[in-house]
């Protein structure tokens, strides 16, 4: 196998988009360095599982999407939720369980959903929300609602069998789906390429769904805000799925427990070097961006997770009689008269 | 009145409800021009036209997850998996995304969601085509489930499933697919949670389900000439269920049987035996005895299934015995 | 996706494993023909799915395989049963529930096997038998005994999830085990092209696994005998596994309550003018075969099919106290002291 | 006697059979060089190498099909599922093609292999990480299931599960891989089937399972002091049963409470009570009563997930009431 690196000839970006991608990017890093720090602090429950180092693509997908449009994600789904306009505070209770949660304390980090702003849930089994996005595509399909629905997901993804029947569907139906493969190189502690047949987990199985292999440097916003452009707007246009294929690299473990002592070192190192931000940053210097304009949004987004910190911790506790609430869409958890 | 066959009751709920409301889409294996393998969606197809009713690959994860990411998004999926025991093949999505996602998002999410399924033994298919599952479905919250077990309820339950905000498991048990009964003209829609009475008598209460309800009949007629009168609760929805229902006719008769299509362990009948030993304890006269399946898988051979499956005949010896 | 049917240069077949090939090929034709005729002495229990007109990769395949390897089908597996070498007269006799069937009539047509000659077991649930399959390549693999696996499964069975695991895994494991799809056009009553990405819909899948696509023609028992060759040798070399599709059809409707009206008529036409044993036959006697030899064999074959006929008519209905018995190893169904 | 967490007596069963028997096989998702996620496994794959203790693709159909397929050709594998949740995603595996080909095959096959798996809450994860799923098992004829409540138990029953000839279904309670327990020196074997009685009273009966054993026996310190004196059973199986010792044991004390962690319907103490209900229902002198988590998804944040799930407190206030 000897799928290529895309690199996608940079159409001009405006230096608008620019911005808010930059912006995006700080927000979701800044997010997550918080949410670690609460850990350390002890205030979150459960486990969570951090996506830093992995900003680019969330914030290049949601950059293009128009509000309308639908994320699936998975546990590692702050930065994906976020990115479409959720509530920082309300994430952040609901990592703490406090009753100003976004889910009110009853799901937890790993399933943040923010419905009103297309944030359409974050799925803790591995492969089970492609199907779902096929549907919600399928929906927006026969309602010819133009909505597209983006689904994010990782490369140990590629090998369930849910991932295989998702993407053929997809494309028998000609879904308005983009399936977006983060490809960070590792399952929880095991490399990726121990366990797969290709070297490629997404891009090399592309042609098995009769789609053509897109492999992308997800770590570079441009690239993944031109690809979302591309393969949102061939979603749109009735021209059916694709799937992407993002390099990336996870800065931390897999989750709050795990120190990713798995991991050689001059690998980290230099995917430390590519870091997406950093990267980002300089090019945008280089563009003649001013620095004090940068500086400008590394402050707001510091405050505003400040802000939002402070609001979560503020939050009671969740209300113990929400557990019997909203099994049933009267409210209920009645199964029985 | 018309006289319809329980397969054409399911076709007729379904179309009643496409016509309807126009959100209402069918998927499945088979189910468009074939008009599924047990002949229950005849007709759909050419009244509906392919875009409602849609065929699908051999993919029950995408069947299902299909059905939910359309649910949470504004249509109202009927998705068929085409015998019971391939729910296990998309359990995941039923038990853990569908059962769970409203709750987990505390309501932001609602999922009128209907699956569809051929349930049950009778016809010699062996041990993965002829399980009676209710029981899994039972045991997860966040699923209702129903079962009829005569074309007029086939019809209006499955009607109501369809209308029901939350997702709802619809078994049809494929020994009743060609019983013909009487089904009400014009729109049909029965009540989910609601069990009924379907006969009376003070001397037990025999608890049934989808085809071992004119099993259980059979068996109380046999049982009267003895001079023993049978209550038959048609319990029709075990979730939600009709709690009020069988107590009172546990209260009344003071005993209870239940008759179960499923091997034993954790059947629904379980469920209903510890309701009644802890809620009408006072009332009962007599041990609390449930006829089901053994704990086997069922086997093929015409004679093997037959005698695997509660028969009228051991209703009959069962409640006489004990009596 | 342009995969072309493979011509293997035909290498010299000897004689007498092409007689055989005949032979088997002429045996299970006649079985299933009888099965159809018992059905419709309303003597068969349950259903039936007959595979009348795929002989020739049942023929192939068995014919290849050294008799400690693994079969593993579906329940379109009597021909896959019986050319392992397992008894006729069981095999009808588990189709008509009698005490004397294969499984004593636990199982029934779909379900058919026979361990002491290899051949695994009939799996009714699509895909299942895949991963299965892998696992005793596995045993096999690690226990160091040389055996390989063959699974033989449908078009319609490509998509679904367990297929994708189980040629995952199998690769990266590097397991002796062949799967077969043998693609006769049709799930139960939907053409597969309908509702898969590919035309080649395993064929054109093998890439995302890493495997070489290996397209032959199903209907020719020279090539489905090389292909075994190839494939099973491979296996047992340690190079691990092939994902073969013979393209084939089946004469008759799904199972026995289908009439495959669904099926246009130039296109049966067309496929029975293909018939795999006729073709056959015309190919044994152009190279000189005597007449007398084939006809000897067609005899004794419907002789064979006769006899076995009349042991499962003779034998009783199952026994009763068999319910009851072999849930456990200990032979019982105890579930309680 | 060494004192072990119940994770270190899991590693040091499989590690005794893997020493005792060759053909003893370990594979499941970073369970080799990483010991597992739950750090139960930890040594193994040093100890063993990486033939014996594989790491696998997030395949779980393919990881329960391969302990399956090599299992009938002459291995005895242990496969794990990571979370017992995940079941769902090769129930198919598990529920049609493991618990039946034996007996359809009427005895051709032998399955003799583990499904170790993670189960049950307490720890914050969420409805999709946090479910007792002990009940799914138990209504699968031709699974055996099996659970314990202290690191003795995890390393002996585990052990008798791998050298049963019959495929088991061990539930590892994850809120009690971090408990201490005395574990006997050398060979560790517990036979399945067999419960245990674990504390002796006159007044009632409580039969518990796994994480809910310590949380009875809190409990009944607790009643004592108000003068009930509870007998608590530890069912360690659920298949095969132990009906002799339950019902010997209720009998004794007339009056039955299960304790579940599972949600209401279908548990399996639903089978236990209906069990009691029918065997000893003349020695019953009240009420069968269940305590288990409320019929929903298990929530999250910790005081909800806690209010949720039964606890010392709700089981003390339960009997209390009731007596
Ligand atoms: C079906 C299933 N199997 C196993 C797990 C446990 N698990 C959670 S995350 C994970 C690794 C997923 O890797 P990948 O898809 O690459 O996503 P990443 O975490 O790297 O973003 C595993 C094995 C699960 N949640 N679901
Ligand atoms: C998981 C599952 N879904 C559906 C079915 C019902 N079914 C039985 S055979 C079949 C068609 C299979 O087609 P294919 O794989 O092409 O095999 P063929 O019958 O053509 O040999 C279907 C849908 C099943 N047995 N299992
Ligand atoms: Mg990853
Ligand atoms: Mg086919």
């Amino acid at each position: 196998m000897s799928t290529q690196v895309k690199k996608p000839a940079t159409a001009e970006i405006d230096r608008e988009t620019r911005l808010r991608l930059y912006q995006l990017m700080v927000e979701l890093r800044d997010f997550e360095q918080r949410a670690y720090e609460l850990f350390l602090e002890n205030l979150v429950r459960g486990t969570s599982h951090l996506a830093l180092g992995q900003e680019a693509i969330s914030a290049g997908y949601a950059v293009a999407m128009r509000p309308d449009d639908y994320t699936f994600c998975t546990y590692r789904g702050h930065g994906h939720t976020l990115a479409r306009g959720a509530s920082m505070a309300g994430a952040f209770a609901e990592l703490m369980g406090r009753g100003n949660g976004m889910l009110h304390g009853k799901g937890g980090s790993m399933h943040l959903t923010d419905v009103k702003h297309g944030a359409m849930g974050s799925y803790a089994i591995v492969g089970a929300h492609l199907p779902i996005a096929a549907g919600a595509a399928w929906s927006a399909q026969v309602r010819k609602s133009g909505q597209v629905a983006v689904c994010f997901f990782g490369d140990g993804t590629t090998n369930i069998g849910a991932f295989h029947e998702a993407l053929n569907l997809a494309v028998v139906w000609k879904l308005p789906v983009v399936f977006v493969c983060e490809n960070n190189g590792y399952m929880e502690y095991t490399p990726i390429e121990s366990v797969t047949a290709v070297k490629h987990p997404a891009a090399d199985r592309a042609a098995a769904y009769g789609l053509e292999p897109i492999l992308v440097d997800g770590n570079d916003a441009d690239i993944m805000y031109e690809t979302a452009q591309t393969t949102i707007a061939k979603a749109r246009s009735g021209a059916g799925p694709s799937l992407v294929e993002a390099l990336t690299y996870r800065h931390g473990g897999h989750s709050r427990a795990d120190p990713g002592k798995y991991r050689p070192d001059a690998e980290l190192r230099e995917w430390l070097a590519k870091d997406p931000i950093k990267r980002y940053r300089e090019r945008l210097v280089a563009n003649r961006v001013p620095e004090a304009e940068l500086a400008g949004i590394e402050t707001r987004a510091q405050e505003k997770v400040d802000e939002a910190t402070e609001e979560a911790r503020n939050g009671a506790p969740a209300r113990v009689d929400a557990i019997e609430r909203q099994v049933w869409s009267d409210g209920s958890a009645r199964w029985r008269n | 009145m018309a006289e319809l066959s329980f397969r054409e009751a399911v076709a007729a709920g379904i179309a009643q409800e496409m016509e309807r409301d126009p959100l209402v889409y069918f998927i499945g294996e088979d189910v468009a021009a074939a008009g599924g393998v047990f002949k229950a969606t005849v007709g759909l197809f050419e009244r509906f036209g392919p875009d409602r009713v849609r065929d699908t690959p051999i993919s029950e994860q995408a069947i299902i997850g299909a059905a939910m990411g359309a649910a949470m998004t504004g249509l109202r999926p009927i998705a068929e998996i085409m015998f019971s025991d391939f729910l296990a093949t998309c359990w995941d999505m039923i038990a853990n995304q569908i059962a769970k996602t409203r709750y987990m998002t505390d309501g932001q999410v609602s999922l009128p969601l209907v699956i569809r399924t051929a349930n049950g033994g009778g016809t010699r298919f062996g041990a993965q085509h002829s399980q009676s599952l209710e029981n899994w479905a039972m045991a997860v919250p966040g699923l209702k489930v129903v079962a009829a077990s005569n074309p007029a309820d086939a019809k209006g339950l499955l009607a109501a499933a369809i209308r029901d905000p939350d997702p709802v498991i619809v078994f049809e048990q494929k020994s009743l697919y060609g019983i013909k009964g009487e089904v009400p003209d014009g729109e049909h829609v029965e009540p989910l949670g609601v069990a009924k009475v379907v006969r009376d008598g003070k001397d037990c209460t025999i608890v049934a389900l989808a085809a071992m309800v004119p099993k259980a009949i059979e068996a109380a007629e046999q049982l009267s000439a003895d001079g023993i009168e049978a209550t038959i609760v048609d319990l029709r929805s075990l979730v939600p269920l009709d709690t009020q229902t069988i107590l009172r006719e546990v209260k009344k008769t003071g005993r209870l049987f239940t008759v179960e299509e499923n091997p034993r362990l954790c059947g629904w009948g379980a469920e209903i035996a510890s309701l009644a030993a802890d809620e009408a304890f006072d009332d009962l006269d007599g041990p609390i005895i449930r006829i089901t399946t053994p704990h086997v898988p069922l086997p093929a051979a015409d004679v093997l299934e037959d005698a695997a499956m509660p028969s009228a005949q051991r209703i009959v010896d069962t409640v006489r015995k004990s009596m």
